[in-house]
Parts: structure tokens; C-alpha cells; sequence
């Protein structure tokens, strides 16, 4: 009977906390988001997951393996634990993540109209602005973000997963789940966060304005190009090349044409595999401590801001750039330069063609669209120079 | 203000400028790039991206030759 | 002359112990079983060549690394060893073989016709009685078998392979490799083992009894089904949310339909990967020192008697439910709740066939199959409960 | 009888509980939420399990673009 | 403007010593030859861009995480870093590599004529003959090889990779990238370096030599090799028991028939995501402290002659065979000797049908191709015995 | 001679060796076990190396009842 008593005072139920029910509710939210919502699914349906796994109270899925004096292994630890520690706390998974999706990515519509990089560069004031907004917000007393913290706030605003959790893991691992979670959620909401914004700063002229094809791009400039901007990141902010780096090397393993079976491997079962461990490890830092309290109440009200910021300044920026320019751009495309690749430049295609039914922009918005990955990449090398 | 929000608004100087100039940088060096190759590389059929192009070459020099020996040698 | 003297000094031959020839013998008869016999290939053959080379006297296959005072690596450690140590001794593998399972996992039959789960409950005394027998056995002053081993040894009556190494690692990883061969073995043969059993039990009548088709089974159900096991399991017994947790994770990214890419991967390379890798782990296990005893005997010798008496209960367990309602089911289907999935099934259809050559019951026979899987996941959870 | 079969027994009758305690649960909770899915959703074409359902939302989006990219651009 | 100082302080250019930009040159030398003259891109190319990465001054990818004194991570290492002390300082990843090689190998034409691996055991003098070189080029006063780094270099004489970044791994560190970069360079130029000596030391009547058709050979000596192979590494030569252990469960798994996922996946997910960490690991060891010197110089004038007298010892050993034996063998097979698989097969063909149009020796050739990975494992083995 | 030099050739002489000591033993081997597999065994199609061969034991198991039961279950 003592044993019984053991077991039931054990059970989950015995000692389950209010913030411990508060977090499982908030990983089955995240579960319901990616399959029912179809939000982002890829990562928030492990994350949603893991958060659920980590806040089991006695499950032991995030304790540390304890070691004894000789170092041999007293008690094994939790799985999540070990993910997190060797994946994510060391930057490994988001790089390996960075070398998958640069594996993916095809540069051809900003080869062909390079200009578009510039869109990129622009939205990348959301990022900066939301780091502003997050120290302001500590001047209401209410918050007390460290620069670190609001710098990986503001990298919300790059509307790119693994870039966030890079950032966060580097800089304000306290923060991480929040912030990802956040930027996942607000990259799953682009289609509702954009569109006003798009339409509040560009009229129904410029709406309508259809762009000339793009050219078509030879296989050498797509070998080049990731190799030139690998050397420019090398030569100009090291910082950023782990992200940029790998991101050039996937981009060239898929376009050299000479390892296509690595090629196929890293966009497929790698990045399948690495995706499956960085969510339930990120996941695991859903817990009620560093989860239920203003901070993260903060990193959702500016994260969602950010998107937006960068979402305008990419639209005024087009806007700026066809007062010198005599080859006028659609300014919708601007919206792409968030990144958010590749549902930003999907509703560009959407607005575009609301406004005139033939108005197909989403080859056009492709530009921006990965130029915004350079241009986080970037800004998020200018943190780690600035804080790390 | 506060001495945080000078670095704030600092770092947001620098960011922004280093992303500009580095994006520029880069428009330059893919134009450059770009008329580069036009000019000094014979017409080139504009690729596709990534998947298989050639197929002779790609495939893994042992699983080639494996496969040329069980096709030549074991029936 | 001096070296050829060490070289000839260092040769296998020269060095092989008795234990060593033997245990190598061992290795080559699981590849043979595997090979020959089909016995559970997917994991004997790499146990029996993982068996092969840990006992290759100077191979240094299990050597631990030699660091320095620094922490700089001296002499690096065998292949087995780190295998052993990352992902055995850390339970890594073991959960992710489940997560894999529950990936592949078809929980509709169970769905259509949830009492079976009653004879996935039944088929777990054969683990309890085991345990009580190898208890047993120590009363012949023959044996001496801890209550955590004897948990151990129970549990090959889960017939559930990731779950006996799971418990193995964490409760008493010195008889590992024998606990998982017995499993694996066992699993193998459980087209000879259970006939009989199910045959005294039953009579001709009762096998010949056919069961009404099962009813479709929706996609919200499948969906929410693992979800509300693991909050089940969460809210009752938290021990066994690691091996649960990670089986319903597998399942819901299964049948979600919004992660195909993630459920392809884990059913295919992820799970390829890591059964070669818990292989080759699990046969590093069988050295002479741990492997050649009386307690191995006692092992091999409970471990079948495992999985004739939760054959048995299962199919009792039928027979009851059968006195009690009015929907009768054919008691052969209870023996498939010792899990052995999806062999017991098969076992039962083609028993249910020799009585009656229109009685097909392999999908009847799936309920109480994967029934068995959760079964023996919960009994093990309540022995790290009570052990841990 | 020896203490450690004492615990056995003990560990058994737990154990052979929890099993039929969680699995009882177990089955009233699926027949609930079978009957609640049956009662709250619209009639629903029974599921296939696993493999891929529905075409268009499920290929990876980066994928999906690239190919669109693939496909509008370099002919 | 402090910080903009910071910034452009830290700035790659204004930190790249001279050899770290030589040694980025090297690093884009390697992936122009990976892609553009196709020199075992799948190994070249991942070094190469691991060899840019690594130099980068400030990326900080090859740095050691830093703990405090509770063994808490106070700066995560760098990607490298991890992939290269877990993969390669341990051994783990080449001999994965091996694993995957044996999965792709077929003994078939081995098998059906098995005198052929004597052609395999005497280009091997290429790998001693080599070593030798190496410490007679000490005598010159300029090199000052070791007696392990004499060794790892002529096992660049294997012109097998995965054997010589493991001999490298294990024996001399310090010149793994040297080593590793030499050894798949010279395997691209199997077709430039082996053709003027096998035509030097053969006459156009040897060459035109037509070889009979092998038998077919049957499923149980495809299985049964490896397990024998094993068997005798185990008795005769433990040393060689990881590289060729791994190698013989690789080609088991092939061949058995019953484990096909796995071997499909050993072919294809796995060696392709080992085979990318093995290039990105290889190439962090080429810094310009390690590779920048006289020693490196002699290592590939070493490379080459190691090549050409494994080349010439095979094709002797070859004619030695016709002079002793009545059923003669083309002696350009001999050349195959030198692994290389399957360059130097396809070469050995070339050749042949330059002599003889109707002379199709790429079979033939795969006998003594195949025997050379035996012949250089076991060689490895003997110099782990005589100096780990 | 240096001693080096010594070494390296008495490390040659053992490799060399023990290569063709392995190999010549290998050779023996392999012939021997080709015949035994000749004599011992019924006339046996040639086999191809590696790929699939037989179909209905190759796939995994769970995947093949996993397979089973949607075809029979939920159509
Ligand atoms: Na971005
Ligand atoms: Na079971
Ligand atoms: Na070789």
C-alpha cells in the first residue's frame, strides 16, 4: 500500500503546478495551430510537442545525466535534455537547418534583378526598430529587457526561424522559446499581418503595376554567386558567416550539379531529421519560468510589430527606389524583403493580383524575398560583433 | 535617455548601415558578376535550378560501376 | 623479428580467451538466426556482428577514450563505445526506435473496437509473472537476480524491443545484451510459442468464430487519439511518458497529414539509422564476463515462459470478456496482446484460418496488438516508478 | 517468504493495476471522444492512416516555391 | 562610432593573416577542381568550403566551447569544432564511411576469380615503398617526418579516403588535411598518373589480352565472404577489426537480402550526411599553422609516388602471375590493384580497349579494385599494430 | 642508416608481409568456400548483388501490417 501511495502521490496529477497546466495548455494550443491551422507545422507541432513532454512534472525528459566521482553515469538524463544541450545550446541544429534551406533556395529571380536586394535590406529596419521598442518598453518599469534580450527580440523581426533560434541560443538562451515561438507563429500569420499594411502605403495604381519578366539566369552565375557572397561575408562581417557560410555551402551543393546526392540528402532526410530534434528541443525551453511572465507578453506585442515595420519599410523603400529609378518595381514587392520565404512573397502574389488579375508577382517577390534571409543573416552578425 | 536605449538606438545605426552597405556591396559584385560571365563564357543554356541536370556524370562513382557490374557480370 | 614476434603476439588467435571464441560464436549464430531464419533480422544481424567484434581480442572496439590532464583526447575510443555510451546508455535510441514505431503504427483497428485494449492489458502478466519467477528462482541459491533485474527480465514479456532496452538501460544495464536477444529472439518465435497455447485454450467452436467488420475510422480520431494518450499518461503515470511520449509524438506526426515530410523521415532513414546503430550497441553488450553465467540461462528460460503466459492470459482474458457481453469476440485475439507486432497478429489469422478457412482476423487481431505496445509501455513505467 | 518476493508480489499487483486501471480509462476515453468526434464534426470520409492526403498544402513551402521559381523562370 | 571601430576592427580583412588567405585560396582551388574538373566533388568540395569556413579570422567556427568551473557552457564551440572531435578525432565518421562502402561494394567479380587479390596485395607496395620515401626525404635534412607521419603518408598509397583519414586520425593528426586533400586529389587523377606506366611496363600484344567471361557467382558466396573475411581479420590481424569489420557488416547487410531498408539507407542517407560532416571536418584542419609548410610539400611529391609504384608493383605482380600460371590474365588489371574504386577500373578499361577494341576489362578489373580496399585495410591494421 | 630508417623498413617487410600472407589466406578461403557452397547446396540461380530480391519478406514488418490494415480497414 505504501507503494501504491508512492505511485499515486507521483502521478502527474498530485503534482502538476498552475504554471506547469498552463504550459502543456500552451503546447497543445501550438499542436492545435500546426495542424488545424496549418501554422508553420514543420516546427511548431514538435515544439508544441516538447513544450507538453518537458512540463510533465516527473517525467524527467529534461534532467541532466548525473555523473559520479570516477565520471561514470549515475543517472542517465532526459531525452529533450540531451537534444537541447548538444543541438541547440551549441548553434549545431539552426546551422544545419541554414545548410538545408540554402539547399533549397533558388537565387535565380534575384540574380535576375539584383536591385531587389536592396528590398531585403530595408526590411531589416523592423529588426533594429523592435529592438528600440523593446528597450522603450523597460522605460515603463514594467519590463526589464537586457540589451542582449532585446537584441533577440528584435531578430523576431527576420521572419526566419532559424536565424531567431541562432540568435537566441548565442545570445539570450532564457528567451529562446518565447522567441521562437513567436516568430514561427507570426511567420504562419503574414498572411493576415501584411496585407493591411501593404495597402495602406501603396495605391491602387501601384498595386496594379505588372513588372517585365525576369531573365533568365545561366547555371554559372548560380554556381558564382554563392561563392562571391560567402568571400564578401569573409572579407567584411565574420561574424555572420556560420549562418551565411553554411547557408552558401548548401546553396552550392544544390547548384554545382557535381553532388546531387548530397544535395538530395541535406534537403531531405538531414534537414527532415535536424527539424524534428530543434523543435522538440526548443520546445523544451517552454517552461513556466522562464515562459508565464511579462518578458514574453513583451516579445509577442514587439514581435508582431516588428513584422510589421518590416513590412512597410520594405514597401517604402520600393516606393523610394522607382522616384530614382526609371525601371518602376510593383512596391508590393517590397513586403517580400521580411523574408518569411516563401509565404511573403505568396501574398504578394495575392495582393498583386487582387488588384489587377493579371498581375503576377510572385517570381519578382522571390527576390526580396531571399535577399531578406541575407539581409537578417546580416544584421544578425552585427549583434554577435556588437554583443557577443 | 537611458544609457541602454543610446546603445539600442547605436546598435540600430550600425545595423542598419552595415546591412545597407553590405547589400549594395553585394548588388555591385552580382552585377559585376553577372556581366562577367556573360561575357566571357560561351552562350550558355539558362539553367535550372538545382534537382538532376546531367544524369551520366551525377551518379556516385561506386554505385555507378557496382551497378555496371551487376548489369555486365551476374544474370 | 621483434615486431613480427608482437604482431604474431597480438593476433586474435594468440589472445582469444575461451569466453571470447565463445561469444563470438554467439554473434555468428544471431546472423545466422537473422540471416537463415529471418529471425527479426532488423536487429539480430547487426546484435550478432556487434556481438562479433566487441570480443575480437585487441580490436579495442569498446575501448573508453584516454584523455589527458588538460582534456585533450590521448587515445580515441572504439566505435561500440560510443555508441553504446551516447545512445544506450542515455536511452536516446530505444526512444527514438519508438518514436519510429509509433510513426508506423496503425491505431484504427484499435479505434474501431477499443475494449480489445482489455486484452493488451491481460497479456502484460506474463511480465509481472516472470518477474515473480525469477524472484523465484533465487530461492534455488542457483540465481541472484536484484528486483531490478528481475523487473528486467520481466519485461521480455512485453515482446516490445525498444521498451526492454529502454528498461534494460535504466534499470540494470549489466544484463542488457541478454535481455534484448531473449526479446529479439523470442519475438522471433513466436509462430512456434504461441499455437499451442492458444490451441489447449481454447476449442475448436471458439477459434472458429468470426468477427463483424470493423468500422471506418475518421481522421480526427486518429489525430486526437495519441494526443489524449499522452495526456493520459501525463496525468497518471509521468514514468512513462518518455517511452509514450515519444510514440504518440511518432503517431500524431503520422496522421496529422501536415508533417508528411517529418513522418517519411522517421519512418525511413531516421529509424534505419538508429536500428543499426542500437544494434551494433546492444551487441557490444555481449561480452563472456556478462553474458556467460547461469543468469543468462535463467534469463533465456524465463523470457519464454514471459511469453507463454501473457499468451495465455490474453486469450483468457477473451474468454471472459465473452461470458460478460453480448458481442462476442474470437479468444484467439487475445493472444496478440503480448504486442510482437505485427507477428502475433499474423500468428492469429492463420490459427483463426486452420479452424475456419473464411475466418480472417489479422486486422481483429491489430486492436489488441498495439494494445499490447501501450500495455507494456505503462508496465514498464510503474517499474521505473517503483525502481527508479 | 523472502522480502524481495514480498516485493515482487507487491510490484505485481501495482503493476497488473496500473495496466487495467490505465487501459480502463483508457477505453471510456476513446469511446468518448469517438462518440464527441461522431456528434461535433460533419460527416467525415474515414481516414486513410499515414501516407499523404491531401496534395497541395503538404510539400515543404521553401520546396514548393523553389519549384514554382523552377517553373515560371528559367525555361 | 566606438562600436563602428569595433566593427571594422573585427572585420575580416582587416584581421586576414597571409595564410589564412592562402589558405582560403586553397580552399576555393579545391571546390573549382570539386566542380568544375570534377575531382571527387562529393569529398572535395565539402573540404574545400571547410577549408574557406576554418580560415575566416573572427567566424570563430573551429573555436572550443568554453565551460565554467560547475561544467556550465559559458560560449558555445564553433560547428566545426563539434563535427570535427566527434566525428574524426574519434574515428567514428570514416569508419561509418567504410560501413557505407561495403554496403556498395560487389565481390561478385572477386569472387569468381579470387586469384585477382593478389593483384590487390602488391600494389600495396606503394604504401611502403612510399613511407620509405618519407624518411629517406628526412635524410635531406629539409622534412622531419616521424615515423607515424611516414606511415600515414604512404597509406595515402591506399588511394582509398575513408582509410586514410582514419590511419590519419588515429596515427598523425597534425597532417590529416594534408593527407586527406592529397589522397582524393591523386584518386581524381587516377586517369592522368596510372596510364604512361601501365603502358611502359606492359607490351601492345600483353595489353590486347582478352580475359574470359567470370562465372556468375551465387547468393550464399556473397554472404558467406564477408563473414569469412571477418573471421579472419578477428583470428589474424585484430588491428584491421574497425576498418574491415565495419566494411564486412556493410557488405553483409547487402547482400543478405533480408535487411534491405537498411542497407539502403547505409547506401544512401547515412553515407551522405557522414560524407558531408567528413568534408567539413577534414577541412577545418587545413589552417595555414599546420598546412603551410615543407612538410605538406613533400606530402603530395610523396602522394604521387606512392600512386605510380602501387600502378607499377600491381601490373608486375600481374605479369609475374602469367609467368607461373596457365590461365593468363590481362596485366593492366594489376593496375586496378591500387583500389581507387572505381576510377581505376574504368581506367584499366580505357586502356584496355585503346589496345584491342573488343577488349572489355572493367569486370575483370573490379576483382584486384576491390582486393586493393582489403589489401590497404590490412596494411593500415599492421601499422596500427607496430605504432598506435 | 638511421634508425629510422631501419624501422621503416622492418615495418615494411612486416606489411608487405602480412598483406600477402593475408591475402594468399583469403585466396584459400574463398576458394574453399566457393566450393563447399558448390557441393553442399542445390543448384542456385546466380544471384545480383545487393538491391531487392525476393519481395514479400523485405519489407519491414510493422510497415507491412501497417500496410495490411488500410487496405483491409479503412477504405
Ligand atoms: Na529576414
Ligand atoms: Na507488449
Ligand atoms: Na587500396
Amino acid at each position: 500500500m505504501d507503494k501504491l501511495h508512492t505511485l499515486l502521490a507521483e502521478s502527474g496529477l498530485a503534482n502538476l503546478s498552475l504554471g506547469e497546466f498552463a504550459m502543456i495548455l500552451v503546447g497543445l494550443l501550438l499542436v492545435y495551430l500546426a495542424i488545424a491551422k496549418r501554422f508553420e507545422p514543420l516546427l511548431l507541432l514538435p515544439i508544441g510537442i516538447g513544450a507538453v513532454l518537458v512540463n510533465i512534472p516527473g517525467a524527467g525528459l529534461y534532467d541532466a545525466p548525473v555523473y559520479g566521482d570516477a565520471g561514470e553515469l549515475l543517472s542517465p538524463g532526459g531525452l529533450l535534455y540531451y537534444i537541447f544541450t548538444l543541438g541547440i545550446d551549441t548553434g549545431v541544429f539552426p546551422l544545419l537547418i541554414f545548410m538545408g534551406v540554402g539547399a533549397m533556395t533558388d537565387f535565380g529571380p534575384m540574380l535576375a534583378n539584383p536591385k531587389t536586394l536592396l528590398l531585403g535590406a530595408a526590411a531589416q529596419f523592423g529588426i533594429f526598430a523592435t529592438l528600440l521598442g523593446a528597450l522603450g518598453l523597460n522605460e515603463t518599469g514594467w519590463f526589464s529587457y537586457s540589451l542582449e534580450q532585446a537584441a533577440t527580440i528584435g531578430i523576431i523581426g527576420s521572419a526566419d526561424g532559424p536565424t531567431s533560434i541562432f540568435i537566441a541560443s548565442q545570445l539570450a538562451p532564457e528567451i529562446l522559446g518565447a522567441v521562437a515561438v513567436a516568430a514561427y507563429s507570426y511567420m504562419a500569420l503574414v498572411p493576415i499581418i501584411q496585407p493591411p499594411i501593404m495597402k495602406l502605403l501603396t495605391s491602387a495604381k501601384e498595386r496594379q503595376l505588372e513588372m517585365k519578366q525576369l531573365r533568365p539566369v545561366g547555371k554559372r552565375e548560380r554556381i558564382l554567386f554563392p561563392l562571391m557572397l560567402l568571400m564578401l561575408v569573409a572579407m567584411f562581417l565574420p561574424s555572420a558567416a556560420p549562418l551565411l557560410g553554411m547557408f552558401c555551402f548548401g546553396n552550392l551543393m544544390r547548384e554545382c550539379g557535381v553532388v546531387d546526392r548530397l544535395s538530395d540528402t541535406t534537403q531531405n532526410a538531414l534537414i527532415n531529421i535536424v527539424t524534428i530534434f530543434l523543435g522538440l528541443g526548443v520546445g523544451a525551453k517552454l517552461n513556466s519560468g522562464e515562459f508565464l511572465n511579462m518578458e514574453t507578453l513583451g516579445i509577442f506585442l514587439l514581435g508582431i510589430v516588428a513584422f510589421a515595420i518590416g513590412t512597410a519599410t520594405g514597401v517604402l523603400m520600393a516606393k523610394g527606389m522607382n522616384m530614382v529609378s526609371k525601371s518602376k518595381i510593383n512596391p508590393l514587392i517590397g513586403a517580400a524583403g521580411v523574408s518569411a520565404v516563401p509565404m511573403a512573397a505568396r501574398v504578394v502574389n495575392k495582393v498583386g493580383l487582387q488588384a489587377n488579375n493579371q498581375n503576377f508577382l510572385l517570381m519578382h517577390a522571390m527576390g526580396p524575398n531571399v535577399a531578406g534571409v541575407i539581409g537578417s543573416a546580416i544584421a544578425a552578425g552585427v549583434m554577435l560583433s556588437f554583443l557577443g | 535617455m537611458s544609457e541602454l536605449l543610446q546603445e539600442g538606438l547605436q546598435l540600430m545605426a550600425l545595423g542598419m548601415g552595415t546591412v545597407f552597405a553590405f547589400l549594395v556591396i553585394l548588388i555591385f559584385g552580382t552585377i559585376a558578376m553577372s556581366s562577367l560571365v556573360g561575357r566571357f563564357s560561351k552562350p550558355e543554356v539558362a539553367a535550372q535550378s538545382g534537382g538532376r541536370r546531367k544524369s551520366g556524370a551525377q551518379m556516385d562513382q561506386i554505385a555507378a560501376v557496382a551497378a555496371a557490374a551487376r548489369a555486365a557480370h551476374s544474370r
